[in-house]
């Protein structure tokens, strides 16, 4: 089921004026603090009813300004995780929870809420009621509220801002699969270069109220000619499979013609995994370097060279069939005469892309 | 007790009957009016409004006289209402009504500002989590308004209490049927050396309002206790 | 007097009409005010007891006259029986039959399971009146159940005048001029208390003035003023 | 306009005047109760409490007779004021003490919902800030409470302006000092052939009133609509 | 002037421990979501009254149990960033801004607000009312009302959580400034490692409402026993000041014996700089590796070799008196033979220093 967005508003000086098409998965949307995503969370929820425009999920039409088609919010079947918590003071941690089970129909998917509460690490919350929990922990139970409401369509605005990296990593996975083992919609806010590698399908970069550009995760990531995330966020996402797991903790993964080594990743042979590689993680080199502790250096072919004012350059790289992108230093590419075409090497540490661009340590992605 | 005499035992008993009824029968309408107030846009608004502290500005007299030329036996709403075997006209019905009337504003304005300091943004929650209307109302608006419901609620029953010149000329004072606390009071009151007697039963009327008014106290502290977290 | 003066007079508010004839008449003759506060007697007697500054006080009944005096309040020479009333019996219906009331009368009869209206019988003069007439007519005890009291005298015509109650016991004051009901008959005289309404100055007052107006009260323009409303004027 | 005699027009004046003073008058303690029953914790809290529903609960009279009993010329404080030349007693002043002493409940009890429903965590950031108590009052709490205070004092004009029991038997019904307009219906409506001249008081006293409650309503929409933000 | 604290509090079934000294800079207080940041926060800003303890601000005590001392809120002089923004929702952005100043003493630091405001891109917004503003709005209209307060104590709850890659760079270089140019002692609550290692001056880990370890910036994060941010955290700090500027962009910086080459850094020659070198960017050679494009090919003893169980394993090197720490696989650490004493490369590139452990590219941080 896709969600096909359409609108535009007026909000004083602020004019949105945005059309996006989000194929199932994750879309994330992003873009500066007040550039709209939260505008258009929230047309797409039924609680701003837009100017004009059309929003639809699927077959479903929620708006539509010229057919006068508007959906109330409570039958457009949202988990909406808000970017301010909204929990209902008044009841418990559980009663927010089940909140919206109650309202839920038969026909949504029954999600184990035990499950759930595991994972989100609020299982010693159940009975307080929200006034008397910290930040992170109102928000955890927020997200909770949203994805047990058997939604049809999950919003996310900015759901793990509030939150350490070590729950970030537990509660990632669950999002990953949601996208890779439901049909369910997911329109996602981050700020997060790392979530928006490992967790979009699509991409949709806001400026100003309008979109600046939208595509697949690996088109937009891998582009060297945006950057939409500033320069931590240059990277490219390599799809890959896990071919064997060895001994002494390394997984090998196969992305079509390369062999990558990584940590350990929790998933049987066979299994489709998305590497997400930061630009400034990978180095090039003329010839094979010897006796260093990268463990992945891997033959690969210069496609584009862009040397920007400042001090760096980014480069695209053909590895096996993938595109890959180098962020190195212009001397560096003077230095070592880097051109378009030439055959090079990339070199690039196996815990670097572990960081953050595959499943971590938390729960089980399965 | 040797307190009262029987017949203002009966006074006691019916003013307290009058005031719960007054109350509980004034609060479902008292919330709806209410919510519309805060929360809707419709034609009229104003003139519902004004309607509602109409018993504010009128004196007491005009609004008793007005219910008897409505809710009297041949008022028009009065016999239609006869027809169905509802009657006010000379009953402890009619006194609660009046004294509903009376307390009307008081009770509405309470809810209305609770009403208005709910967090929209809470119902848009529950909206999202597939709530319809009614039902955020319900599990949510009204749960966190609960306080001024309460507040209104004593605010009325106290009002109830005291009411009298729209209740007696409205229903006039029967012993046993209509005779409320306050018309008994100033009954006393009009002849001279009333005032002993007058004081007991004042008394016994603010004893049973600050009970009241106590226990709802501690309700709605619990209730702002319970939201407040712990 | 030469220099206009003002006098304030505490009045019982079943007098108004007749007050504001009267007190309009004096400012054009003596060229003084008369300023006229209308209320229920207990609540002026309580005022002038509390130290008001009124100058007249008239009452609708005597014992709240009865107690200021006691209290050496009013100027016990001055006291006047100045108004007299009667009682009738007034009904809804514009054509029931006049009757005569005496000890025969079958009220309860007549009343059926309706209401008989009266003011308070125990606080209101109307009311107190109104009862011991009954009483003495041996009628009370069979119609005591059914009477509907209001706060004053007024309240229970207008209970008669709207049909809510088919009778009532009221001033023939007020019966006169109440064109929805019709009275079938006045009370005997020895049956109750003489209705009076008894005027007094005030020992804290002005006392010239004050007499000057209570005398006015008991002249020719007032008595055409209180007869115009049915009063009795007790006075020569 | 030949609609009133002169001396009615007298008592519209002076019922504005004083449902004006009881409510100007009554809001710097009503805002300063509200606050202390909404927050503070005190020995003889409840008293205060129940000391403020009191007028509600009581008969008007019996408020009325107590107000003459402690505020007349002789009463406890009555004397003492008088000695520094304030006078109650059968003044305007007094009518107005009697309509905001009334009105108090209705007051307070919108306006200490307001102060309730004001986050405390807005104050807390006020005092981070440096604000000191008072002043955490002043620029934070007071301002959020302002549509309380507007429904609190619109409650109370509305009810000074109908208020009439206590008033005439504290300061009794004298033309041009203390006969306001409920003063004035009742003395209409106490004779033969009064209730046309009632009437038109009572339209007179319902537009004033409903003007006030409509100026009210706008002013609370125009303060809520710059709190929820545009 | 540093901030002494020493508390003891019980919620329910939470209790709070904690002490600790912040000396003069930013202390950074971390832990995972409902360690008790803001309790200890809140504490110090007088809104929650410990049961027991003691906080002292240099020679001021704010509060002592055993002294029953106990400053209010409003003396404290502090700017508290909370981590729900908090704005008045009655007041403008402007007045919002202006109110700290109002209540402020004479004597404190006067801090110029157009400037202030032009940091946080909030001037277009000064007319509006927080209800008309986007999240991360609000959020950096609360940090501009915090720091306008002319506060002796800075508290800042998670001030950055809600803002895009792009506006955080522009406002860390300001906390930076603040640090290293007043005596105003900053409580600072984060979850991100690049803020932790940008920022701290001192770090304290909170775990269940205890102090789990404390220390410098440098001797935290450089310490291979302690990766309490998670495998992305380690890293070590290193102290640099600026040497020359080159023309292709690149500052070249001294760091002890060693020169360190990174992208532009706005300061002068002389300036002191912190350089934060994350673990995972530090690669190892056995023999100078040739023909590659990083920059920074350090001479390196190892110091101490901690493998633990998973695929990895941290080296913490010296590098001409630093302490650097390098996170390698277990394999790499076999094939290549490390071991303690052992004289290596350290392999660095200039852009991964850049990412965020220097000042970014906003406002000049002087
Ligand atoms: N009023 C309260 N009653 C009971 N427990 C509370 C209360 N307030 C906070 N707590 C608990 O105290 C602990 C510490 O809360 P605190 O807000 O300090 O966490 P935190 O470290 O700031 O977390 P976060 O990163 O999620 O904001 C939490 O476990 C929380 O559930
Ligand atoms: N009620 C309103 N009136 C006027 N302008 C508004 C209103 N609500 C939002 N805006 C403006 O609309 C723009 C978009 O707001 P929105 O909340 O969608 O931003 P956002 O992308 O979610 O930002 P953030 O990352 O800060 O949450 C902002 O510039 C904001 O100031
Ligand atoms: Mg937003
Ligand atoms: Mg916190």
């Amino acid at each position: 089921m896709s969600l096909k967005v359409e609108l535009s508003h007026r909000f004083g000086t602020f004019a949105l004026d945005a059309s996006f098409e989000a194929p199932q998965g994750v879309t994330v949307l992003f873009g500066r603090s007040g550039s709209g995503k939260t505008t258009i969370v929230n047309a797409v929820a039924g609680l701003l009813r837009p100017d004009t425009g059309r929003i639809a999920v699927g077959e479903r039409v929620l708006f539509d300004s010229t057919r006068r088609v508007w959906l109330p919010t409570h039958r457009r079947r949202l988990g909406y995780i808000f970017q301010d918590a909204r929990l209902f003071p008044h009841l418990t941690v559980r009663q927010n929870l089940a909140y919206g089970r109650w309202f839920a129909q038969k026909a949504g998917r029954s999600e184990d809420s035990a499950r759930v509460i595991e994972m989100l690490g609020i299982g010693a919350l159940l009975d307080r009621r929200p006034g008397a929990l910290s930040g992170g922990e109102r928000q955890r139970v927020a997200i909770g509220r949203a994805l047990l409401a058997q939604p049809q369509l999950i919003l996310a605005d900015e759901p793990l801002a509030a939150l350490d990296e070590e729950r970030k990593s537990e509660i990632l996975p669950y999002f990953e699969r949601l996208r890779d083992e439901t049909s369910v919609p997911i329109l996602y806010v981050s700020h997060s270069p790392a979530e928006v590698a490992r967790l979009a399908t699509s991409v949709v970069a806001l400026q100003d109220g309008r979109v600046a550009r939208q595509g697949s995760a690996t088109e937009v990531l891998g582009d060297p000619k945006v950057t939409p995330l500033g320069p931590g966020g240059a990277g490219a996402v390599l799809e890959t499979t896990v071919a064997t797991h060895h001994p002494d903790g390394l997984t090998e993964l196969q992305a079509g013609g390369v062999q990558l080594l990584v940590p350990q990743v929790q998933r049987p042979p066979g299994a489709h995994v998305r590497v997400h590689v930061e630009a400034q993680d990978v180095m090039l080199a003329i010839r094979r370097p010897e006796g260093i502790s990268a463990l992945n250096v891997l033959p690969a072919r210069i496609l584009a060279l862009r040397i920007g004012d400042g001090p760096g350059a980014l480069v695209q790289l053909d590895v096996g069939g993938n595109l890959l992108l180098a962020r190195v230093t212009r001397r560096s590419a003077t230095v070592l005469g880097l051109r378009t075409g030439q055959e090079v090497f990339a070199v690039l540490k196996a815990v670097s892309v572990a960081k953050d661009g595959i499943a971590g340590r938390g729960i089980l992605p399965r | 007790m040797t307190l009262l005499s029987p017949e203002e035992w009966q006074a006691v008993a019916l003013s307290l009957r009058v005031a719960l009824w007054a109350t509980l029968g004034g609060l479902p309408f008292g919330i709806l009016v209410a919510y519309a107030l805060a929360r809707w846009e419709f034609p009229g608004k104003q003139i519902l409004n004004g309607l509602v502290h109409l018993p504010l500005i009128l004196p007491p007299v005009v609004t008793g006289y007005l219910l008897l030329l409505t809710f009297g036996t041949r008022g028009p709403i009065g016999s239609v209402l006869q027809d169905i075997g509802i009657v006010f006209a000379f009953r402890w019905t009619g006194a609660a009504l009046a004294a509903g009337i009376m307390a009307f504003p008081l009770m509405v304005r309470a809810i209305r500002l609770s009403i208005e300091a709910v967090d929209p943004k809470l119902e848009q929650a529950g909206a999202t989590l597939g709530a319809s209307p009614p039902w955020v109302f319900a599990t949510v608006t009204l749960p966190l308004v609960l306080p001024g419901i309460l507040a209104g609620a004593i605010l009325a029953f106290a009002k109830a209490m005291g009411e009298f010149g729209a209740t007696i000329t409205f229903v006039s004072n029967i012993p046993g049927q209509t005779q409320t606390l306050p018309s008994a009071i100033y009954a006393f009151l009009q002849v001279p050396g009333g005032e002993a007697s007058a004081l007991r039963l004042v008394v016994v009327s603010v004893v049973i309002a600050m009970t009241a008014l106590m226990l709802s106290e501690v309700l709605s502290r619990r209730i702002a206790k319970r939201v407040a977290g712990a | 007097a030469a220099n206009a003066a003002e006098v304030t007079v505490f009045a019982a508010a079943s007098m108004k009409n007749a007050m504001d004839e009267i007190s309009a008449r004096y400012a054009e003759e003596t060229g003084n005010t008369a300023v006229v506060s209308l209320a229920g007697s207990s609540a002026l007697a309580r005022q002038i007891q509390a130290g008001a500054p009124a100058d007249v006080f008239i009452s609708a009944n005597t014992d709240w006259m009865d107690t200021l005096e006691q209290d050496g309040l009013i100027d016990t020479d001055s006291r006047v029986d100045l108004l007299g009333n009667s009682i009738v019996l007034v009904a809804h219906d514009p054509d029931a039959a006049p009757v005569t009331i005496d000890a025969d009368l079958p009220l309860a009869e007549m009343l059926g399971e309706d209401r008989l209206a009266m003011a308070l019988v125990d606080a209101v003069p109307a009311g107190i009146y109104g009862k011991a007439a009954l009483t003495s007519l041996g009628l009370w005890d069979g119609v005591m159940p059914q009477v509907a009291q209001t706060d004053n005298v007024r309240a229970a015509l207008a209970l008669v005048a709207t049909g809510e109650a088919p009778l009532g016991i009221v001033y023939a004051t007020d019966a006169a001029a109440e064109p929805d009901v019709s009275v079938l008959g006045t009370f005997p005289e020895d049956s109750h208390a003489p209705i009076t309404y008894p005027a007094a100055t005030l020992a804290d007052g002005d006392a010239a003035v004050a007499q000057e107006f209570l005398d006015y009260l008991q002249g020719p323009v007032a008595r055409a003023a209180f007869e115009r409303q049915g009063f009795t004027v007790l006075t020569e």
